[in-house]
């Protein structure tokens, strides 16, 4: 291309570092001497492990690194203009008309107090002025309209609380349009969402961008989403890029070892279950629930998170349930527990009847049965030592002396693939993956017969996630633990189970052997779920 | 919402009941012998007997208690010697020390202190929530610091101090405000005002700091939510970030703590109302204490509980306004 | 006598009273006793007797001639019968009340009786001690039908017969309390009669808020000053606003502004701090009117109970105090004269100085130990040091307060007394120390005179027959002298008030050998008042300024 | 990729290693200089006020002297000479009407007035985090009960409460400690109420699922995994009761149920001085600056506190948070 012919690109950074001061003259450089441009109306797809420096760069692109005490060096040019260098009024007015942005979050990135529609509208004044009140809140209208939310009119009066997951995030949109961007920079802004959502989203945007020519960038660490939905892709790590191009050409042929092994962690849908790992489903029933409810609140009010559901599980074997957001699967999982108690059905463990037990009498079942949480931060008590929370179980059941309890901590954390030395560390001082590994082993310690894993890896990005789907593999070969694995993942419930169940609105659809669930799925909701379930797709096909 | 309040209802019946109790309990133990005190200096043990009786000071407490709860289920008839005074349900009973109704003295002093208390709270807001709001914007400048300040020379300083020092300064020294001397709202609104703008203004000056502290803290904690990003995101003026999304989220704790105050200023503010001469409930209050008057005790401390209650039922209304996802259970 | 006892005109701002004007008063403690029959004091003290005219009155005049009793209602101060047991008076002519009707005797007499009642208790003792068959009657409400107390006759509408159990000479300082105020029987309304009391005097209430908080008081059109030589009644209106805070209250009288100008207060004095500052202002201290109560504060023994029964503990711990150091606690020496006799320095009462147990400004610790020494106490002695519980309240009001007890303990330090302080709740403190089962040891007591008469004065805390087993006894040291008895009797026999005088001082001083009280001051009234504020007159018998005197124009 | 590469993997993914939990307290304490100050400045306080027998004998004076050529008896005992009879013999001048040594009095009032105020924050603290965990953690019933006894304590006036303890305690009881228990038997229900707010949230979080699927009692979750964490806020709060009460306990004294003389305590100084304070300013000032000092260092050593104790405080108002931290919200819940 001639220089002649190349209209003034879209977004033009050079060089770009960001330095985050971390106290005590320490400091973390995010971003490290990045360069890439975009030409206008194009899409840029950003990937990169957690903490590569993706959304680093994505907040550079509006300067919103200003007056935090980042450190910025390099030169940010959006639609022409510096964005470091502008001064406060030019910045403002380059955000929302220029360049737009959407959140990952669409739970928290709304004013929980304001109605939908005039967040919408308020935005929309700042930058034009001349709009009158009524005139704002009509466009706010117009694009919650335009971005699909059903009766606009009148769900704009809304509050956030009253929109599910996937609307917030198509008002979030709806905001960003409502300035007309010539850049929508997307951070994420689907990891919250459930699979089907997410398609939805994204199918929203490319529309979006065919109609109105705006340029996108997309911030992500699911390949999958970058694959259908970017020209050109940018693989990030630590800060700095490892590999520019157009996308088919990274997926099909990434040129780097980091780009492969980013690709290889990406749990396939229509991999199957290695043979061997197949646990013989045979025996007496561990766990079985029949008719399992649990209702939430009263009267008017009551919300009915698990519904009639029965299910079997033998020793040894691997159960995945998934489900959308909200289908009752993390209800189900803590009633399997006894974490929660069952409205009504019953619920026997090893032929006992546990479903209406109080806590004293749940004594003896207490260690046969562990879980493990979604969430590596919440599950780990900030404020001991994660040998300590280890420990605990072991102390309360009081058979073991103090140095007997040491070293079995010592040993489990060997086992996850942590240095045993870390019992004395806390749990901030560690990563996501590794904190799951901790509460994986602090659900091993009390030798349980089960454990229930409540979406473990969801929270945790491609590479690692990989790293703990195989490490529980591994401790179910060693042990014959039951497992009972629930994700809205339908790649990694593959991977690991034996049976999968499906669930909807409380209530079991679908229950069968993994691969006739996958191959064969009999209920349609099944279908629309894994039709939805985004791939790296042709470049697969090519690998 | 309707059993909402039917259940906060009844709560507070169950507060203001166990409250009389004790009130009872105390007085059974406190010093003093309510029928000597009304006696007078230099009474001989017949005419103690004589009033003690007259007060039903011999019955045992348990009945006196259950006399006090039919007098204000049904009322209660006295005799005034010359005839009878009947005083309706519900009836705390009459003073010991001068016979006087004890539902009339407090629905005498109770606009009173009412007034004081609801004018220092709308100050204290205004300068607590609004100094919080100021040094939340510009933290670290000299705005914040002066506010700091004088804030917390206000809570170091008690009311006694404070009110005096207002005094000299605007009634004495300078003359601008005349000695304040209750006028009632509905004689004279005008006057109403200004002769209790010093008392709010001192306990406004008391109150306000941790009002500031709490606004600044809270309003922090908001500025640093995920919401007030998106609108920086779109070039919206940190002004109307600061006054339509973040004031609005860091208003519930303020709310809580407002109710809080509120309510234990209807009987906690007897310094105050001595100091500026205002005929409230805690100089009445203290009077009664001080003169063993058990029936004008218990139905100010009533009142002073209802008003704690009310204050806490209304804060969670509001918070529930303040916030549609906060379910009233 | 006080200072500004100067001109006859009296204290207060300059040029002749005239009549007009409102006069407003700021006091601490609401009137939320307006009832006569629940008064104590002579008159009711300043507020009542602007509304209440009683047989007789105090004369108002400034200093020692105020200590006089002179006729109010009563044509003169009473004809005695021979032993002074039958007392006789005579109403006036054209007295009436606020709505014009007549005063007559019986109204008198039934203002009496129904101070009887058990639902109006509160007044003074003496009537019921006093009269004939006083103590059975139980006022005129449980005795309907009957025709009341038997011992005072009204043979016509203006004639009254007192009938008493003995000779009292001080009967017609009695007759100055508000029970001897008419009550016209139709319009007592029983306890609710304070509201709106039926005036006699110069003013009636018009308004009467906040039971007693707030009063409005105007002219009685039916009063004539020809009846009442006493009473100026100088302004058109009385507004009184109390609930304040002494501080403001003083503060508003220094500032003076708007109606401040022509302010007085009835029952707030100035403070050791108000004075310090007072005293460095001239037009301040102008404006300052000092009285003389007959009032004595001092430490109380119960020689009942150890180590106090023995007298030379007693008289030790007399010698031992440092008076200075209390008079500075209670305010210093313009507020609190030393005192060593138990009657107050005033001539009406009888003073006859003395001073048994010289123990100079600031105590003789020396002569103290030399004494404990001789009972045993002391550094090495047989009992050790002498440790001794003194009983105050913690009230600040400078009467028992703590600050007078600390002030003590610092005394007694020098003469080797260890003195453990035991603060009590006001109510606690008084039901106390005047109960003879609960009475401690040693005590801060405090005695008033209720007129201007050695007789209420020593009678009360020195009379074996007035111990009280059951109520409140004032005779703490519970003193039971056949000879000391003896000697009351005869004296209230006398009915020349300077005779009887002389005789109650010599009592005085032999009672006072005994060490049964110490004796520490005598409090002095400093009083502001308003810049408007004229004809200040301040007599000794009550010791503060005269509110039917003053005048603001 | 194998387990094992876990911990090859960089630093920069992981937040740089930070030390744990008292002694990152303390280092982001110590970044804080006025918070530090204000430490010092309190322990200056508690020091002086410990040793006030020693300084006392340095400047030659005694608690309970009186000295009564010192003030001008006639004046109402104002103190003789300027800036309330300060001199050689005494530093900060005289009390008037006594002319006790104020130096002396200040000392040994700040022992009493620090300890009350700790004591009653003490009972407090201690009421308010039983009854709020209580309440955090127990059923409804219990719940609405503990929550109904704190609105019957605050509503319960102070005056009336103290004099009815006053009288059932006999007189011989130490004065302060009785006051301790009056101001912390009344004041606690804001430590409850934050306590018993902080512990719902806590007990939703899922170390506690945690620990109770590890069979840990009620007592024990609540010692250990909940206590800790409501250190924090328990703390701050604490640190806004102390100067309170100090107030309250000179509020007390105003009304006459602060300590008995002759024990001094600032309350009680400041109480009998606020007439004073035209005729001998110096009288007022003293136990009023003091208090101010004390109140302001409090004040900013717990806002220091606060920000040390809470990790965020590092991070605030930073438009972006790391997505690490966005990722843990949890994710959308339906309508
Ligand atoms: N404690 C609770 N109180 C009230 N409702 C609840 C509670 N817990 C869950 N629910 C409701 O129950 C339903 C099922 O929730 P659950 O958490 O089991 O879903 P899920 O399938 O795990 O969803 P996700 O994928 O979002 O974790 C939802 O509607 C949820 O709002
Ligand atoms: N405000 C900040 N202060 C300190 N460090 C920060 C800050 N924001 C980000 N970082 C650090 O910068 C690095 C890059 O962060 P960034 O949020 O850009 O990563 P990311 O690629 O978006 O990760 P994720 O996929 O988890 O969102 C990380 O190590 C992070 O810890
Ligand atoms: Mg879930
Ligand atoms: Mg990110």
């Amino acid at each position: 291309m001639s220089p002649l012919d190349t209209p003034e690109p879209l977004v033009q950074v050079a060089d770009l570092s960001v330095t985050f001061p971390v106290g005590q003259g320490a400091a973390v450089r995010a971003v490290d001497g990045l360069s890439f441009t975009m030409p206008p109306g194009g899409a840029l797809g950003i990937v990169g492990e957690s903490g590569s420096g993706k959304s680093t760069v994505a907040y550079g692109l509006l300067g919103l690194h200003r007056g935090t005490g980042a450190e910025v060096t390099g030169a940010v040019r959006v639609a022409g203009r510096d964005v470091l260098a502008a001064g406060d009024a030019e910045l403002r007015a380059l955000r929302g008309p220029v360049a737009a942005m959407v959140f990952q979050d669409p739970l928290s990135s709304l004013d929980p107090y304001a109605a939908i529609g005039d967040q919408i509208a308020e935005v929309y004044r700042v930058h034009r002025r001349d709009a009158s009140r009524r005139a704002a809140r009509a466009r706010a209208v117009e694009v919650l309209d335009r971005v699909g939310i059903p009766d606009a009119a009148r769900r704009a009066r809304a509050r956030p609380h009253e929109f599910s997951g996937g609307m917030r995030q198509r008002a979030l949109i709806a905001m960003a349009l409502a300035c007309e961007p010539r850049l929508l920079v997307a951070d994420e802004p689907t990891t919250a969402l459930d699979v089907t959502v997410q398609a939805q989203i994204l199918g929203l945007l490319r529309e979006l961008r065919a109609e109105t020519g705006m340029g996108l960038l997309l911030v992500t660490h699911d390949l999958g989403v970058a694959a259908g939905n970017v020209d050109e892709l940018l693989v990030m790590k630590e800060g700095r890029e490892v590999e520019h191009g157009p996308a088919r050409e990274v997926l099909d042929a990434p040129r780097e070892d980091y780009t492969r092994a980013l690709l290889a962690a990406v749990p396939r849908i229509d991999v199957r279950r290695a043979a061997g790992d197949t646990a013989t489903a045979a025996g007496e029933p561990l766990l079985e629930a029949t008719g399992l409810r649990r209702e939430f609140g009263r009267g008017k009010r009551a919300v009915t998170a698990v519904d009639e559901v029965s299910l079997t599980i033998r020793p040894g074997e691997t159960v995945g349930v998934v489900g959308e957001s909200g289908s009752g699967k993390t209800t189900l999982g803590r009633m399997l527990v006894r974490l929660l108690e069952p409205s009504g059905g019953v619920l026997r463990y090893r032929g006992r009847d546990i479903g209406g037990l109080r806590e004293r009498e749940l004594r003896g079942f207490r260690g046969e049965a562990q879980m493990v949480f979604q969430d590596p931060v919440s599950s780990l008590n900030p404020r001991r030592s994660i040998g300590e929370s280890i420990a605990d179980p072991l102390r309360t059941a009081g058979e073991l002396t103090g140095s007997e309890i040491e070293e079995r901590v010592r040993r489990l954390l060997h086992r996850v693939g942590l240095d045993p030395d870390a019992y004395h560390r806390y749990p901030h001082e560690f990563s996501g993956g590794q904190r799951q590994r901790v509460g994986i082993a602090r659900a091993l310690a009390p030798e349980p017969k089960l454990i229930v894993c409540d979406e473990p890896v969801s929270a945790l990005d491609v590479t690692t996630q990989a790293q703990v789907v195989e490490l529980l593999g591994d401790v179910q070969r060693e042990s014959g633990i039951a497992l009972v694995f629930i994700a809205h993942d339908l790649a990694v419930v593959r991977q690991v189970s034996d049976r999968v169940v499906v669930m909807r609105d409380g209530r079991i659809v679908e229950e069968g052997p993994a691969d006739a669930v996958y191959d064969a799925p009999r209920h349609p909701y099944t279908r629309g779920l894994l039709a939805a379930a985004p791939s790296l797709a042709p470049a697969e096909a090519a690998a | 919402m309707r059993g909402y309040l039917l259940r906060r209802a009844i709560g507070a019946v169950i507060v203001l009941f166990a409250l009389s109790l004790v009130i009872y309990a105390l007085f059974y133990v406190a010093p003093g012998d309510p029928a000597r005190l009304a006696c007078g200096p230099r009474c001989n043990p017949e005419q103690i007997r004589q009033v003690r009786e007259q007060l039903s000071l011999g019955d045992p407490v348990y009945v006196q208690y259950w006399h006090f709860l039919q007098g204000l289920a049904a009322g209660h008839d006295y005799s005034t010697g010359t005839g009878v005074l009947h005083c309706d349900a519900p009836c705390f009973g009459l003073s010991y020390q001068n016979d006087q109704q004890v539902t009339d003295l407090i629905t005498q002093r109770l606009p009173v202190t009412a007034s004081l208390a609801l004018g220092a709270m709308v100050l204290w807001l205004l300068l607590g929530v609004g100094s919080g709001l100021l040094s939340a914007l510009r933290r670290g400048g000299t705005t914040e610091r002066v506010l700091t300040w004088l804030t917390l020379a206000g809570t170091a300083t008690p009311v006694f101090i404070i009110g005096l020092l207002l005094l000299m300064l605007f009634c004495a020294y300078l003359g601008w405000l005349p000695f304040p001397s209750y006028v009632a709202l509905t004689e004279d609104p005008e006057q109403w005002a200004w002769n209790l703008l010093l008392p709010w203004t001192a306990l406004a000056l008391i109150e306000s700091a941790k009002y500031a502290r709490l606004t600044r803290s809270s309003m922090l904690e908001t500025l640093a939510e995920d919401h007030i990003r998106t609108f920086r995101a779109y070039g919206v003026a940190e002004r109307s970030i600061v006054g339509r999304h973040a004031l609005r989220g860091a208003l519930p704790p303020v709310i809580a703590l407002t109710a809080l105050d509120l309510g234990s200023m209807f009987g906690n503010a007897v310094l105050t109302e001595t100091l500026f001469g205002l005929p409230g409930l805690g100089q009445l209050l203290v009077h009664a204490t001080r003169t063993v008057d058990l029936p004008v005790v218990v139905g100010v401390v009533l009142v002073t509980g209802a008003a704690v209650v009310i204050a806490n039922i209304v804060a969670d209304l509001l918070y529930a306004v303040a916030d549609r996802r906060v379910a009233l259970a | 006598g006080p200072k500004e006892a100067g001109d006859a005109k009296g204290g207060g701002a300059a040029g002749d009273p005239k009549q007009g004007g409102t006069l407003t008063v700021l006091n601490r403690e609401p009137q939320s006793d307006f009832d006569p029959a629940r008064l104590y004091t002579s008159g009711g003290g300043n507020i009542p007797s602007l509304v209440f005219r009683t047989l007789t009155t105090r004369n108002r005049a400034d200093g020692a001639a105020g200590t006089k009793v002179v006729p109010d209602l009563a044509t003169d101060l009473g004809t005695p019968s021979e032993d002074a047991k039958v007392w006789t008076y005579k109403l006036k002519d054209g007295l009436a009340y606020e709505d014009g009707s007549p005063i007559t005797s019986a109204d008198v007499k039934y203002g009496i009786e129904r101070s009887f009642a058990g639902e109006l208790s509160g007044g003074a003792p003496y009537l019921r001690d006093w009269l004939v068959g006083g103590e059975r009657y139980q006022g005129p409400y449980k005795d309907k039908g009957g025709d009341g107390l038997k011992s005072i006759e009204t043979p016509d509408a203006k004639t009254l017969v007192f009938h008493l159990k003995k000779p009292e000479g001080d009967f017609p300082y009695l007759a100055t309390q508000t029970q001897f105020a008419p009550v016209p029987k139709a319009k007592d309304t029983g306890t609710k009669y304070e509201e709106h009391p039926v005036s006699s005097g110069p003013y009636k209430v018009v308004r009467n808020t906040g039971d007693g908080e707030r009063l409005l008081l105007e002219r009685n059109p039916h009063w004539s000053a020809k009846t009442d030589s006493q009473r100026h009644a100088y302004p058109d209106r009385i507004e009184v606003k109390s609930g304040l805070d002494p501080a403001v209250i003083n503060q508003r009288l220094s500032t003076g502004s708007g109606p401040d100008a022509a302010a007085i207060t009835t029952d707030t004095n100035l403070g050791p701090a108000e004075l310090a500052q007072v005293s460095g202002d001239k037009q301040l201290a102008d404006r300052v009117g000092t009285g003389h109560f007959g009032y004595t504060n001092y430490l109380a023994f119960n020689p009942r109970t150890k180590p106090f029964d023995d007298p030379k503990v007693r008289q030790a711990i007399s010698y031992a105090v440092n008076r200075t150091s209390v008079v500075n606690a209670a305010g210093g020496s313009s507020l609190a004269e030393p005192a060593t006799t138990f009657l107050p320095n005033q001539k009406a009462l009888g003073y006859t100085p003395y001073d048994h147990f010289p123990a100079g400004r600031t105590g003789d610790p020396g002569k103290a130990r030399e004494l404990l020494k001789q009972a045993g106490y002391g550094e090495g002695a047989a009992k050790g040091p002498l440790t001794i519980t003194l009983t105050h309240s913690t009230a600040q009001d400078f009467e028992a307060s703590p600050e007078i007890a600390t002030a003590l303990q610092a005394g007694f330090k020098k003469a080797g007394i260890v003195v453990k302080l035991q603060g009590l709740e006001d109510n606690d403190y008084k039901q106390r120390v005047h109960s003879t089962k609960t009475q401690p040891g040693l005590f801060l007591g405090h005695w008033g005179a209720d007129w201007p008469s050695g007789g209420p004065f020593l009678a009360p805390i020195f009379d074996g027959r007035q111990i009280v087993e059951d109520g409140a006894n004032f005779n703490s040291a519970r003193l039971n002298d056949p000879a000391v008895n003896d000697e009351i009797d005869e004296i209230n026999k006398i009915t020349d008030h300077d005779a009887a005088a002389k005789r109650w001082g010599a009592l005085d001083k032999k009672i006072g050998e005994q060490a049964l009280t110490v004796p520490l001051f005598h409090p002095v009234y400093k009083r502001l008042y308003g810049k408007d504020a004229k004809n200040i007159v301040i007599s000794d018998w009550t010791g503060v300024l005269d509110i039917s005197q003053v005048a603001v124009k | 990729m194998s387990a094992g590469t876990l911990e090859e993997r960089p630093a920069a993914v992981a937040p740089p290693a930070a030390p744990s939990g008292a002694r990152q307290v303390w280092r982001r304490l110590r970044a804080r200089k006025s918070a530090l100050i204000a430490a010092a400045v309190l322990a200056l306080l508690v020091v002086l006020a410990l040793a006030a027998p020693l300084l006392g004998a340095l400047e030659g004076q005694d608690v309970g002297a009186y000295h009564d050529g010192l003030v001008d008896s006639a004046r109402g005992g104002v103190p003789i000479g300027s800036y309330g009879g300060v001199s050689g013999d005494h530093w900060l001048g005289v009390e008037p009407g006594t002319g006790r040594d104020l130096f002396v009095r200040l000392l040994y009032g700040a022992r009493v007035s620090l300890a009350v105020a700790a004591g009653a924050t003490l009972v407090q603290v201690f009421i308010g985090v039983a009854v709020g965990l209580a309440a955090g953690l127990g059923n409804r019933l219990v719940d609405s009960a503990l929550s109904h006894l704190s609105d019957v304590m605050v509503a319960l006036p102070m005056l009336v409460f103290a004099i009815g303890v006053t009288a059932v305690v006999p007189s011989s009881f130490p004065r302060p400690v009785l006051l301790v228990f009056v101001i912390g038997l009344l004041a606690w229900g804001g430590t409850a109420r934050i306590v018993r707010a902080q512990t719902l949230t806590l007990k939703r979080l899922d170390y506690v699922a945690a620990a109770r699927l590890g069979g840990a009692s009620r007592l024990r979750i609540a010692r250990r995994e909940l206590l800790p964490a409501l250190a924090a806020p328990v703390i701050t709060y604490a640190a806004i009761l102390l100067p309170t009460n100090i107030v309250t306990e000179a509020g007390m004294s105003f009304l006459g149920v602060g300590v008995t003389p002759p024990t001094p305590s600032w309350g009680q100084m400041l109480s009998t001085a606020t007439t004073w304070f035209r005729a001998d300013p110096m009288y007022v000032l003293l136990p009023a600056l003091l208090l101010f000092t004390t109140v302001l260092a409090f004040t900013v050593l717990g806002d220091g506190l606060r920000t040390a104790l809470d990790p965020r405080a590092a991070s605030r108002l930073r438009v972006g948070r790391t997505g690490r931290a966005a990722r843990r919200r949890k994710r959308g819940t339906p309508a």
